[in-house]
């Protein structure tokens, strides 16, 4: 793929004292969470995630991955999912709360060198990673499309976000409250067809994330996805979380979590724990 | 009380400037944990198992967290001895401290071949033999649950190497004090203790195993009560020195294997709960010997009091 | 949905009204949990570990707090088969739930012994043989741990009794599936598993064992891997159903016990934590069966999907 | 030994959703937590204690043993120390967060028949259990003396309590900073000495209540001592928390915590981690 995201490139991780500045329900089951975390915020690109120690003392001992959804001066944005022990926990955190986080980490997202036109698919939470990525993309002066997708109208995720800097955004709801009814991958499919891409991006259920590489695949555009795996040391040592490519087994926190559809190969079975939207 | 602390021990020879070392597969060969500690300040690196062959490791999902743990079932993925000498090692010939290389095999030759290829390297301090990886099918836990296979696999490896041998010990036995004199008897310089003990987790909501290979090793602070047990049953069975390792995660932790018998010990999955935690713990130590004015760190060993 | 489900199992013959049961040594008879909930509602009251003659059991302390678990070394203290027919049988007698005797012995004789005492006595639905005990010097896990004194064990307790004969493992074992296999041919009804994991913990700041004994048997959800592992290796090993058990704290732990093979499960730590546990249990085990329209809980033994 | 504490006899306990309504430091490392508890505030009789689940989710799992120091209307007072993982997480309970304990539990004070004058001896901590005892013998008009002792004036503990209701209080403190300077068992032996006296209550590390008891003994006076023990269930089925007394081993969770003096086969080795004080 062509270059990199970033004016400056991806610095190594540090350990980052953290603060909760806000912490609210954005949708149903979804919460956004701000931290005051000046070294992360400055240093973080899109695509890249935190590692994040929600609670000391529990019996849970594992960090938990979360994409930067967005950055705000010397702030970070998380959209998560409560689905577990861990983001029970992190919905209970109130402001002033502290904790740490490792970051920031992974492979982000690469705009192609010369790419004036973008999509983005979003799948329920994929919506997360994809934030920093359409300011960016709209900073840089790529169009922007986006098509996200919810289980209905009031799961769609960063809607405002989207409707800000992308110059069309498509919805799709299983339940038909917003948009069209039915899968984003249906929404996709007409949108590789009536628009001029370079690239396309997606991030949400992996089973969708692989439709949607076919699709671009069979459009003969580039596509990259963000891929989940369980993860433990979340810096490359433990390899929890590999993920089988072209270029044989790659650890999806430090050669991912985004890569190149085209070098994944994708696997039946499902790896981690399905996020239910 | 300013008055410093002598944090060196003596292990199979070898003059560690800490008893903290770094727990094989927890922490790679060291290269992901630069940007968080000072490498230079371990007692030592324990690297990732390394084979004769490149090996694929297990498919996933390779991990379940655990209550207070978590099970792995990673299975030894490794590029095999040449590219671990042409890049790992390499790479830690630019720091200052002793690599100990955890080797893995199917076979007793394929341990004894992995050492005659790294015996060409320079650089190396020790080696560990790991005859109790629970997550890999042939060999592995295998050879570390009956004494015949440990001893076979221990003198393959000694008559290969005059460097310090380690012997990594499973806890899946039902006696780990004869494993340990078995060992002992067939030559190795030291033991370590425990590997993760074979542990299931299963998803009651989609009836599965969490683990794609279904079982896997368990670790963490899950595990200290029965890693202390035999660290402390086999201190006091062989003669040689014993690494202690099971769940520990700070100073004081590291201080009750001390105790218990080890000479040294290693910090495994709290490197992923805290990367720092190897160095933490090592600044603990020290100051938990400063605050009682113990003068050497090695005088902790085996001072339980029963 | 409100269509009800059908939580009875048939364990070795016996018909239970549900499949949870209390661990032994954790409930004592019942009587101080009934203020707590319905006995009536259980599968069974395993009792506490009884002998022939009355033990003294270990000094204290004989409990130390673990990471999500706990070690204990009371060491089977009971008073002995005749007071325990004298008020436990009588005070049990007036309620009506199944009652399985766990017993003790130093000796394959003693354990015959008790159990021929017991024979005299109405009221008990079956015998769990403690082969198992951590704690105890003279018998105990000693006999868990090889197949021949298992064997022997069984054997002794087999000819002394026709009522439904249960052998509780010890997972301090390398392959738990041979004495499983051991303690079946030599004429056991039914398996439970696990007892409590060989483990230690010391106090930092004194420098001593936290337990009066050094050693002691390690419970509670810390353990759940192994269990849940060792569950399910015997439950593919052996013909008799499995007793599942080690750290069910709820619902879905239940539900993981019986998905890898087990026929009924048993709570045990729990029971100090929620005095309520065995009944939160059982409802939550009938709530999880409801939402998936299960039937029969039985339906859960060995449907997991590997 | 005579008759009981209790206008009604000890009931069964109960498991209680209770409420933080209050929680303050009242001395260096103790705080004194007000609970919301009113069937145990109802139910329970001096000397008895509750048995609190502190925290869920927690890499600890056992319930923590309190004596019900003060109760006040449906509150119950308790007194605790910090001294690890669960009392730093009582530390941490503001008002309004909900625990769950058992209790009443155990057997309490007794207050022998015709009983004219009694005699206090608490040893920092100590002082928790006596303080519903202070209140009561007060109520039934048996005159009280109480000596209690700390390491200083800082750390005595229920001092306004025992002066509002004891006839007499001597202090002690090792430091001098309050009262007579050096041990609580000296002023007792004085107290023994110079009153007339029907039976001494003490509590505190188990070495002084030892030599109080042994100090009674001498002085022929009847005395009950509060043991702690670690207690896994509270409530007498786990053998945990024997006492060796010459009626054979106890359990302190059911039998005691309150022990005849006189029945105490007292133990050499120390059972439980010493409070600090
Ligand atoms: C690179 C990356 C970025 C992510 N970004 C986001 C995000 O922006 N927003 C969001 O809501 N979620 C995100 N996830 C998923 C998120 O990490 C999990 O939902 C979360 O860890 C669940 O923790 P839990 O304790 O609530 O769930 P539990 O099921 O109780 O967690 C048990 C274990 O499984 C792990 N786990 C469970 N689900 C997942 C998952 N889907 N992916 C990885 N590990 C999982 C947990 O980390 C923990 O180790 C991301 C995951 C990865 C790998
Ligand atoms: C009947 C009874 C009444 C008590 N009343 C009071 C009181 O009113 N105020 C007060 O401050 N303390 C009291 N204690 C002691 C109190 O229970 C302990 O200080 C507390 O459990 C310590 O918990 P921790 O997690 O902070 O300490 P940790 O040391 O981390 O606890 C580890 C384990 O040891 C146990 N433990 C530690 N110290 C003791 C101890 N002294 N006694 C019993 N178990 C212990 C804990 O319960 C836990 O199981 C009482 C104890 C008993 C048995
Ligand atoms: C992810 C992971 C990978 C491991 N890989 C190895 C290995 O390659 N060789 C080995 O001898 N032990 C390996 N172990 C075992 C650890 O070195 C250590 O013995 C065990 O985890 C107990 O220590 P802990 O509780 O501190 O983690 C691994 C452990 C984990 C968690
Ligand atoms: C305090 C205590 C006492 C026990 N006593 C006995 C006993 O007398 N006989 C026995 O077979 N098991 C005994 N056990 C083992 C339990 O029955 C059970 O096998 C073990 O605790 C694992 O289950 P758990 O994790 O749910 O507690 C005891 C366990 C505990 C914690
Ligand atoms: S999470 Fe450890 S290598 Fe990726
Ligand atoms: S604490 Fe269980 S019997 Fe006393």
């Amino acid at each position: 793929m062509g270059g990199c995201a970033c004016s400056h490139h991806a610095v190594s991780p540090a350990l980052e004292r953290v603060t909760v500045v806000a912490n609210e329900q954005v949708a149903t089951g979804v919460g956004l969470v701000v931290f005051e975390a000046p070294r992360t915020a400055a240093e973080v690109l899109p695509g890249q995630f935190v590692h994040i120690r929600i609670a000391e003392g529990t019996s849970f001992i594992l960090r938990r991955p979360f994409s930067v959804h967005r950055v705000r001066g010397g702030r970070i944005e998380i959209l998560y999912q409560v689905v577990g022990v861990g983001t029970r926990a992190l919905a209970e955190a109130g402001p002033g709360t502290v904790m740490d986080l490792v970051g920031p980490l992974g492979h982000g997202w690469e705009i192609p060198e010369g790419a004036a036109h973008a999509l983005l698919v979003a799948g329920g939470l994929g919506a997360a990673p994809l934030g920093m990525l359409a300011e960016e993309l709209a900073r840089r002066g790529v169009a922007v499309t986006v098509a996200a997708g919810a289980p209905s109208e009031k799961r769609l995720l960063a809607r405002e976000l989207f409707e800000e800097v992308a110059r069309r955004v498509e919805l799709a709801t299983d339940d038909g409250s917003c948009g069209t009814t039915g899968l984003v991958t249906g929404v996709c499919e007409s949108l590789l067809d009536d628009e001029a891409l370079d690239v396309v991006y997606t991030c949400g259920p992996e089973p969708m994330q692989r439709i949607v590489a076919a699709q671009a695949a069979a459009a003969g555009i580039s596509c990259q996805v963000s891929l989940e795996r369980l993860m433990a040391c979340g810096i490359g040592a433990c390899l929890s979380c590999v993920v089988p490519t072209t270029d044989g087994l790659m650890r999806a926190c430090v050669d991912g979590p985004v890569f190149d559809a085209a070098s994944v190969v994708w696997e039946s079975a499902e790896r981690v724990p399905e996020h239910s939207s | 009380m300013t008055q410093s602390v002598d944090m060196s021990v003596t292990l199979a020879g070898l003059r560690l400037r800490s008893p903290v070392l770094t727990a094989s597969g927890t922490f790679a060969s060291g290269r992901e944990f630069a940007d968080f500690i000072d490498l230079e300040r371990l007692g030592a690196v324990v690297t990732k198992g390394v084979s004769l062959e490149p090996w694929e490791g297990n498919r996933g999902p390779r991990i379940a967290e655990t209550a207070s743990g978590m099970l792995n079932s990673i299975g030894l993925q490794n590029p095999g001895v040449e590219a671990f000498c042409a890049t790992d090692l390499v790479w830690l010939a630019e720091i200052e401290v002793p690599v100990i290389v955890n080797v893995s095999g199917h076979s007793a030759d394929e341990y004894a071949a992995v050492i005659e290829r790294l015996e060409r390297e320079p650089g190396i301090s020790a080696y560990e033999i790991n005859i109790s990886c629970p997550n890999v099918d042939a060999g592995g836990m295998a050879f570390g649950t009956a004494c015949a296979p440990a001893e076979r696999v221990t003198r393959a490896c000694r008559s290969a190497t005059s460097r310090p041998l380690i012997v990594k010990l499973s806890p899946n036995v039902t006696n780990i004090t004869e494993i340990a004199r078995a060992v002992e008897s067939a030559g190795a310089d030291a033991v370590s203790l425990i590997n993760t003990l074979l542990g299931m987790a299963i998803d009651a909501r989609t009836f599965r195993p969490r683990l794609a290979r279904i079982v896997g090793g368990l670790s963490g602070p899950a595990v200290k009560p029965v890693a202390l047990r035999m660290v402390w049953q086999v201190a006091n069975a062989v003669d040689v020195p014993v690494i202690g390792m099971g769940g520990i995660a700070d100073a004081e932790d590291a201080v009750e294997f001390m105790l218990a018998g080890a000479t040294a010990v290693s910090v495994g999955t709290a490197n992923f709960v805290d990367p720092t935690s190897a160095i933490r713990i090592t600044d603990g130590l020290a100051e938990f010997c400063r605050a009682r004015s113990i003068p050497r760190v090695a005088e902790l060993t085996g001072a339980l009091r029963t």
